[in-house]
């Protein structure tokens, strides 16, 4: 909680609202008992234009705008502070509620939420206002129609929060505790959704504000003698050209409230969910000149990739520590590390792709051309054609609103032109069999989220193959996946890179994993690689301690079944 | 400029005129422009805020006040109303129209020859006859007529001279003859629509008329969209002079003003505000006229009750309320020259039969001048006593609050209760004002859930449209009853006389005005706005608005 | 997809039932639809308020009237209107054509321009194009719509009297009479324009918000990483692994909000003095018209249900995961 | 199995007879495959006092469900769960409440099995005050000192934790009633190798000091072998092969133990290097399936 205050207070544009917004209830508030005008007085100056005395100006009959203001103000956010409250409580309720039991009440609670969606909500509440008002009641009435037609929103909310909550183990473990499902509710789930709650509210409170000035507008909100600030500039309607401050002083009040609610539950929003800084593998780096010429380094060393003092840095953190590496044509180098040790952040900098708020330095030279610093089309020269990669989780790798077909289509017509849509359907089955893949033909008219998490590795695979990269990154393959499963994709990976001759960079937390394929090991730790040497070493005669430690703590099955080879 | 005392016609207003140069605002635009100086042809489009749900003038659904005024140009009417208020018989229809005979009452209509329906049709005397059966409950129980008083009263019709000639005989006198058969039916299609009541409630209400007995016809009617007419080829009267009439239905007043700027019509006519008044005035080349219509603003004040009952708490109210501030601060803003009404019976400068009907009833009573003191004095004559600002009763409890009831869609209306409010709070009178929305205001009008209100009446039937509201059993629940105002309805309604009309009026007047049930404010203003290519278009006091002389429309040459 | 559609309208048209239950008896409990004629001075006699409480069945208690008003809804009788020559289902017809030209129109281009500046905006998130629409979205979505459209109407007509050109209309759907040929297209161009703008521009602000969202959030997915990876031109992974992906929360909002759009044409319907359904409703309701308003949610509901249709048919179309499950 | 031979084993803690679990397929699934989905297909099993049961099993062998059967947080189609030779299904009220007492559970993601918005102190209360038992801070303090954890670690949320450290917060709210069978599901999967080790040596301590029993299921074969006595395999709602765990790794009976044994991986390069190419499941295959579940395709 302290640090969702932090965030917000550091967010400046949250801020500044959340000073106009309390300004203007502060406002609303202490000024009207101190201002020498009520809103009920009737003063000699009839629609007279802004002045010292009246600094907005007065109405027809001589009564002061500005404490006219001050009062559609009051009305305007008592009203929407009112609608907010009880839509959220609705909402909040029967959200839980739904999401909590789910089938029958669900299917209840939602068929009531589209009971009110069918109806526009501000058609409906029209006519109930009018109804309500007409009975004398103003704002409270106003607010209870307001809200209970506004609660669906919050309702839908909740529900989908908490039917995702409720998949989480925080909830079973309550349930297996013995809990009751009101305790469940109440204790747990409503003070997870809070912060949903919370900015849903805000935000609705910005709705509810021009809900009700749209309804005054239509003359089933707030009934004269009161006033709102919708009805103020309802009123003014035909004043524009006559006299303005009648019609803009309210409506840009409404604006100035409703825009600074709407900053403030952006702030909100951006401090309970801190965002990551946008994600954008599209962006062109600007970091450096753009047209560096590709320069030929140390021509002697035909090494696939050099790495030199690479370092990748959040701010002050330095997550990868000046590290070097070099990968031979063919060879395969596993890096190895616990998470947070930096060798993913390296696997991304090889390829361009750091997160923006991730500063990395240091050289990339891959078959003696450097890569660091390149403009995304030029990194397209590379990339896809020279260079591979592999991601970790199959099942978000894959575009899941194309084909397969389709995707292997789009790897091999990397420019306009290229291969016939029937060769690439050919050369794709070919691949996908060469990686093991069964009824490739038929794979091909199939969506990623029909395949299983091995199949899609193995095509992530084959789509890897497609240009016969000089070099293959593989980050964390399998670990997604069962073990049995992570050995046929093993497989299918030592086949891969066979088949194309490229060198691979096989990045994994699981030490044992290497053994069966790399020709040498780099462990890191805390951003440094603390060892590296081919993959005998590593494991018959570690140096570093944090590699012999790994190696002992490295779980073991002791069975003759293992040991026989 | 000197104010018009040639009545109601407005108060078109020097004073305005002198802030906006470009447009024209003088009253000599509300006096007829010589037939000479204006052209044939042309085409016009006006403004109306509801289309036509109903298309029998006469009937419930059809009488209101919108409709009255789209459908006037193609019916025969005998009598109009001058722009200065005086009613004059329509010398296009008729040769004469005249009571004949006091006791009992006859009147006579004589029908000029060649007025005729647009099909040929001669209007007769059975266009009379069916006009007043439909009316008249004794003939047609399923009728579903708005007014039959006048018409029940009618025993016998009889026609003569091929039917040009028509003689009307009443049970006892009706003063307010000359407003009965204000549109008349054509018998001959009624005939072609059915029975009595089915051509009255079918026939009329919802077919759109192909005839016309007026100069104008229509042509084309797009529902809620517009209504098109076209000179009537058979029109006997003076000959119209523009070739179209377009009406465009524009619910909304600003709506109105804002489609005249932008060209898109060429007639507003409506209520004015201070802004559409200030708008108009700032637009280049536009004839703006303010006038005053027969209807007038008024407050009533409930007669019955815990509180309201007590005859010195009303006249204590009349007398602290400042009648002259409302007008200042209402229409006063726009229409300086609209003066505040010192009689709840006629409008300033109205005309009976020639003679000046208005006077001045409330100063010699002390009504309305905003004397607090005369007030206090008379509450506390009466036991009320003021303790910390707030009024209480001869019993020592504190004064209840009193409800004001008011239509919240009605601007004015709104403006005036509030400054009531205002105003009586020196009194140490609380006023809670009670917006009602149309469908909420007239029953609680009519249960009396109310101990002020402000409304509007229109003055044309004379004695009859005061009592609707203050005679005894009256529908709407003032509670008010007086033996001698009753007793002077009865007479003015059946005064034929005008000067002796008056003074029983005026008689009524003070009764009801000592009694504080009503309180006079101003006239109801209007306002026309249209090209200064356009002349001969006139505010019209009566309730059937600006198409009344339609014919005489047209482009200045 | 038939079955989909099937079950869809049966638990729409329980809703409706349920909702037509509540609005029905909320409004004949309300008001008195008689009141104008009430009120009327001179005063309209007793006979005929009589006949038409007989004609409007006010006198029947409420469960008959309901009954009457359901059986006649079956046969395509909407039942009497308190404005006797009112045929409330042809009326009505008129209107959905009037307000659904205006919508339909409006929600096309608000979806066009919000799908190509959410994108945009998500592209080049914190630079020129991002930083410039971010905030105009949240203007936009803090303006009252009828002080815009009372705005718009005032700048349109001013641009008619600067230019000398009659631009801009301010009033209904098409001139009368009709102009012809091109210039009446002009004609209802003009007309359209600025309750267009009204209409669009607010949920332009929403949507494009979303497609922001959206398309930021499909550039952070793994598949889009892997394209770049794979080597793929940006045009391309922006066509097909950015913007395609986020069609699909996109379509769910836009169907959601259909009904506010509705709502939303109540405004500009009455500013820009349309004859479509808003104003409708607005009557109706002044009326205290029972059978009109019920008629009106009818012709809104099934209005909605429609788009939620249709918008789960495009979900299919966007999302292959929904087509497979669906089918 | 009767009554009679029941009674006549060894006193049990918890004892699974024939659980049976079906689940009806999606309707668009159902065209293309059965009906009916075989998520338990007639597993048995026991589990005596200070014993740890190892599951290990691929995602969809069934062992989720399995779990959550036991947990009561799912009915089974058919069989009985006997925990303390009661069946909690079947009981109410206080004796119900008693009988959960006896059981609870670590979940295998840390990051969501304790409430981020409860306080370490809130969340070690929780399952006394649902049981309506006193609540004391010294009794917290004593649970965190078991898990290796500093006292001040009451006042803190969940997120100020590493994986590893709420993993011990789990493991201290799954001790506080002082049950006789934790259910583990893959306590150590999410963490780290070093980290994992030592959550392993941690329960493998408090079994010794608090004789408490374990369920502990998870897909690393390893890591079950590590701290089971004995061990169960599960493929396809089945339950292939159980026995003392030695004898599991040592002589494996079932192809899928051959197979799942060869496929972990083995830290060192000779080894790994000499094995065979696994591109292919070896098992099952079209001739060699698992048996038909013996339930039909009922629900």
């Amino acid at each position: 909680m302290a640090v969702t205050v932090r965030r917000f207070l550091r967010h400046k544009v949250g801020m500044v609202a959340l000073g106009v917004l309390l300004i203007v209830i502060l406002a609303a508030i202490i000024v009207p008992p101190l201002w020498p005008y009520d809103y009920t007085d009737i003063t000699p100056q009839l629609s007279q234009a802004p002045s010292v005395q009246h600094p907005m100006g007065t109405d027809t009959l001589g009564r002061d705008l500005f404490a006219l203001v001050l009062r559609g103000m009051q009305q305007s956010l008592l009203i929407a502070f009112s609608v907010t409250i009880i839509a959220c409580i609705i909402g909040v309720v029967l959200g839980v509620t739904a999401g909590y039991f789910g089938s029958f009440i669900d299917a209840t609670v939602m068929r009531a939420v589209d009971l009110v969606l069918t109806l526009p909500t501000l058609a409906l509440a029209a006519f109930l206002g009018s109804l309500v008002t007409g009975r004398g009641v103003s704002w409270l009435g106003l607010a209870m129609v307001l809200g209970s037609l506004m609660w669906t929103s919050v309702a839908r909310l909740v529900r989908g929060v908490v039917l995702s909550l409720r998949e989480l183990a925080f909830v079973d473990a309550a349930r297996v505790m013995g809990a009751s499902p009101t305790r469940i509710m109440f204790r747990h789930l409503v003070p997870n959704v809070s912060d949903h709650i919370v900015v849903a509210g805000t935000l609705m409170f910005g709705v509810a504000i021009l809900a009700e000035s749209s309804l005054s507008f239509l003359g089933f909100g707030v009934q004269p003698p009161d006033t709102s600030l919708g009805l103020l500039v309802a009123n003014a309607q035909s004043a524009v050209l006559t006299r303005p401050w009648l019609f803009y002083f309210p409506g840009l009040l409404i604006i100035t409230i409703v825009l600074s609610v709407n900053y403030v539950g952006e702030g909100l929003r951006d401090a309970f969910n801190p965002k990551s800084s946008p994600t954008n593998p599209l962006a062109t780096t600007r970091r450096r000149s753009r047209n560096r010429k590709p320069q030929m380094r140390d021509a002697a060393n035909h090494a696939v990739l050099k790495v030199t003092d690479l370092s990748v840095r959040f701010g002050p953190l330095e997550a990868v520590n000046s590290i070097s590496l070099e990968i031979q044509p063919g060879e395969v180098v596993a890096l190895v590390g616990e998470s947070g040790s930096g060798k993913s952040l390296t696997g991304l900098s090889l390829v361009g792709l750091l997160p923006s708020s991730a500063v990395g330095t240091g050289s990339v030279v891959f078959a003696g051309e450097e890569l660091s610093g390149l403009a995304f089309e030029q990194w397209r020269k590379y990339r896809g054609r020279r260079i591979a990669m592999i991601l970790q989780d199959p099942s978000t790798t894959l575009n899941p609103v194309l084909t397969v077909g389709a995707q292997f289509e789009d790897s091999m017509k990397l420019d306009s032109g290229g291969v016939s849509r029937a060769e690439a359907r050919r050369r794709a089955v070919e691949l996908m069999e060469s990686v093991a893949i069964k009824d490739a033909e038929a794979r091909l008219d199939q969506y990623p989220h029909q395949l299983s998490g091995g199949m899609r590795q193995r095509i992530a695979i084959a789509l890897a193959m497609v240009h016969d990269p000089d070099l293959i990154i593989a980050d964390e393959p399998t670990t997604a996946l069962d073990v049995t499963v992570q050995a046929h994709v093993m497989a299918t990976l030592a086949v891969a890179r066979e088949r194309t001759g490229a060198a691979m960079l096989f990045i994994t937390h699981d030490l044992a994993l290497v053994a069966g394929i790399a020709d040498r090991v780099a462990v890191m730790h805390q951003g440094v690689i603390v060892e590296e040497s081919d993959v005998f070493s590593i494991f018959d005669n570690p140096q570093a301690d944090y590699t012999k430690r790994l190696l002992s703590l490295a779980p073991r099955i002791t069975g003759k079944a293992v040991e026989k080879p | 400029m000197k104010a018009s005392r040639r009545l109601a016609v407005a108060v078109a207003l020097a004073a305005l005129a002198g802030t906006a140069g470009c447009t024209k605002i003088d009253d000599s635009a509300n006096t007829p422009t010589s037939s000479s100086e204006v052209a044939d042809g042309g085409t016009l489009t006006l403004a109306a805020s509801s289309p036509i749900t109903d298309w029998n003038p006469l009937s419930a659904a059809g009488d209101t006040t919108g409709q009255r005024q789209q459908q006037w140009p193609f019916y025969p009417h005998p009598f109009l109303t001058n722009p200065d208020t005086s009613v004059v018989l329509n010398t296009a229809l008729l040769e004469s129209a005249k009571v004949v005979s006091a006791s009992p009452m006859k009147v006579e209509y004589k029908i000029h020859q060649k007025a005729v329906w647009s099909d040929g049709t001669p209007i007769t005397g059975k266009d009379f006859e069916y006009t007043q059966a439909v009316q008249d409950p004794k003939k047609c129980a399923g009728c579903k007529a708005a007014f039959t008083e006048g018409y029940s009263l009618i025993t016998s019709l009889e026609t003569a001279n091929d039917g040009k000639t028509v003689t009307m005989t009443y049970s006892k006198p009706f003063s307010a003859w000359q407003a009965l058969f204000n549109y008349i039916l054509p018998a001959h299609v009624a005939a072609s629509y059915g029975d009595l009541a089915t051509s009255f409630n079918e026939g009329f209400s919802k077919n759109v008329p192909k005839f016309s007995g007026g100069p104008y016809v229509i042509k084309d009617y797009q529902d809620g969209v517009s209504m098109t007419m076209v000179k009537n080829p058979k029109w006997y009267g003076e000959p119209a002079h523009l070739d179209t009439i377009t009406t465009r239905y524009i619910s909304g007043q600003g709506a109105q003003i804002t489609a005249l700027q932008n060209g898109e019509i060429d007639l507003v006519y409506q209520n004015p505000t201070l802004d559409t008044v200030n708008q108009v005035k700032a637009m280049n080349g536009m004839t703006v006229l303010l006038g005053s219509t027969i209807t007038y603003y008024h407050l009533g004040m409930k007669t019955t009750g815990d509180v309201m009952s007590d005859a010195a708490l009303r006249k204590a109210i009349a007398t602290a309320l400042n009648l002259d501030d409302m007008r200042k601060r209402t229409v006063g803003q726009y229409a300086p020259d609209l003066v505040t009404m010192k009689s709840s019976a006629y409008v300033p400068g109205q005309k009976v039969g020639g003679i000046d009907a208005y006077r001045d009833n409330t100063d010699e009573l002390n009504i309305g001048k905003g004397d607090n003191k005369a007030a206090l004095g008379i509450l506390q004559q009466a036991g009320y006593r003021v303790t910390d600002g707030k009024l209480t009763l001869p019993d020592g409890k504190p004064l209840r609050d009193l409800k004001m009831l008011t239509l919240s869609t009605d601007v004015l209306r709104m403006e005036l209760a509030q400054i009531v409010q205002a105003q009586l709070k020196q009194l140490g009178i609380t006023v809670v004002i009670d917006p009602a929305d149309g469908s909420r205001y007239s029953p609680a009008l009519r249960s009396g859930s109310f101990d002020i209100m402000a409304t509007g009446t229109a003055l044309d039937l004379g004695a009859l449209s005061l009592q609707q509201w203050y005679g005894t059993n009256a529908a709407r629940s003032f509670g008010y009853s007086s033996p001698e105002a009753d007793q002077l309805f009865a007479e003015a309604a059946t005064e034929l006389e005008p000067a002796k009309q008056v003074e029983l009026m005026n008689r009524l007047d003070r009764v009801l005005l000592a009694d504080s049930v009503v309180l006079p404010l101003f006239a109801s203003p209007q306002m026309a706005v249209y090209p200064d290519k356009f002349a001969n278009i006139f505010i019209n006091p009566s309730k059937y608005g600006t198409t009344m002389n339609v014919e005489q429309w047209g482009l200045r040459k | 997809m038939l079955r989909l559609i099937l079950r869809r309208l049966a638990s729409a048209v329980l809703v409706l039932l349920l909702a037509s239950i509540v609005i029905f008896t909320v409004i004949s409990v309300s008001g008195d639809p008689l009141a104008e004629l009430r009120d009327r001075q001179p005063p309209v006699p007793e006979s005929v308020i009589a006949a038409e409480e007989a004609r409007l069945g006010l006198n029947d208690p409420l469960p008959v009237r309901y009954l009457t008003w359901l059986s006649g809804v079956v046969t395509g009788n909407f039942g009497p209107s308190t404005i006797a020559n009112r045929d409330i289902g042809a009326e009505l017809g008129t209107r959905v054509g009037v307000t659904l030209r205006l919508v339909l129109l409006a929600i096309v281009l608000a979806l066009v321009l919000s799908l190509i500046a959410g994108t945009v905006s998500a592209l080049h998130q914190r630079r020129w194009p991002d930083l410039l629409m971010t905030p105009a979205a949240f203007v936009l979505l803090a303006l009252p719509s009828f002080w815009l459209a009372v705005l718009l109407k005032q700048w349109g007509i001013g641009l008619n009297n600067l230019t000398g050109y009659q631009l801009f209309y301010t009033v209904g759907e098409a001139s009368v009479p009709r102009p012809e040929g091109f210039a009446l297209v002009a004609d209802i161009g003009g007309h359209l324009v600025l309750p267009t703008i009204v209409l669009a521009l607010v949920h332009f602000a929403t949507w494009s918000r979303y497609q922001r969202t959206a398309v930021a959030e499909a550039l952070a997915a793994d598949h889009v990483r892997f394209a770049v990876l794979k080597g793929l031109t940006r045009r391309r992974i922006i066509r097909s692994y950015v913007v395609r992906p986020a069609l699909i929360p996109i379509v769910t909002i836009v169907a959601l909000d259909l009904p506010v759009v509705f709502s939303g044409a109540v405004i500009t319907e009455t500013v820009f003095q349309w004859r479509g359904m808003g104003g409708f409703l607005l009557e109706s309701i002044a009326l205290r018209d029972t059978n009109a308003v019920l008629a009106w949610l009818l012709v809104a509901a099934t209005a909605v249900v429609v788009f939620n249709l249709l918008a789960d048919i495009l979900y299919g179309l966007v999302d292959p995961r929904v087509r497979y499950a669906k089918s | 199995m009767t009554n009679q031979t029941h009674a006549s084993e060894p006193p049990e803690l918890l004892r699974v007879r024939d659980l049976v679990k079906h689940y009806r397929a999606p309707r668009a699934a159902q065209r293309h495959g059965p009906p009916i989905v075989h998520a338990l297909c007639s597993v048995s099993f026991s589990i005596g006092p200070a014993q740890t049961l190892g599951i290990v099993g691929e995602s969809g062998s069934g062992k989720t469900t399995l779990l959550r059967t036991i947990l009561g947080l799912q009915k089974p189609t058919a069989g009985r769960v006997l925990f303390l030779a009661k069946d909690a299904s079947q009981l109410k009220g206080a004796s119900a409440r008693a009988l959960q007492r006896e059981l609870s559970v670590v979940f295998q993601d840390p990051y969501t099995s304790l409430d981020p918005r409860m306080t370490v102190a809130d969340i070690l209360a929780e399952p006394a005050q649902i049981h309506g038992l006193a609540v004391s801070s010294r009794k917290a303090l004593a649970l965190l000192d078991q898990v290796r954890l500093p006292a001040t670690s009451l006042r803190r949320f969940p997120h100020e934790f590493s994986g590893g450290q709420r993993q011990r917060i789990a493991i201290a709210r799954a001790l506080a009633l002082d049950p006789k069978l934790i259910v583990l599901d893959e306590p150590v999967s999410a963490l780290d190798v070093s980290v994992q080790a030592e959550i392993l040596k941690l329960l493998k301590e408090l079994q010794q000091a608090r004789q408490v029993s374990y369920l502990f299921v998870a897909h690393d074969l390893a890591v079950v072998a590590d701290i089971s006595q004995r061990v169960g395999v599960m493929y396809g709602g089945q339950m292939v092969e159980l026995g003392a765990t030695e004898q599991v790794i040592a002589d494996p009976q079932h192809p899928y133990t051959r197979e799942l044994l060869a496929a972990v991986p083995v830290p060192d390069p000779r080894i790994e290097r000499a094995k065979p190419r696994m591109l292919q499941r070896q098992w099952p295959t079209e001739t060699d399936n698992l048996p038909p579940c013996p339930h039909g395709d009922t629900l």
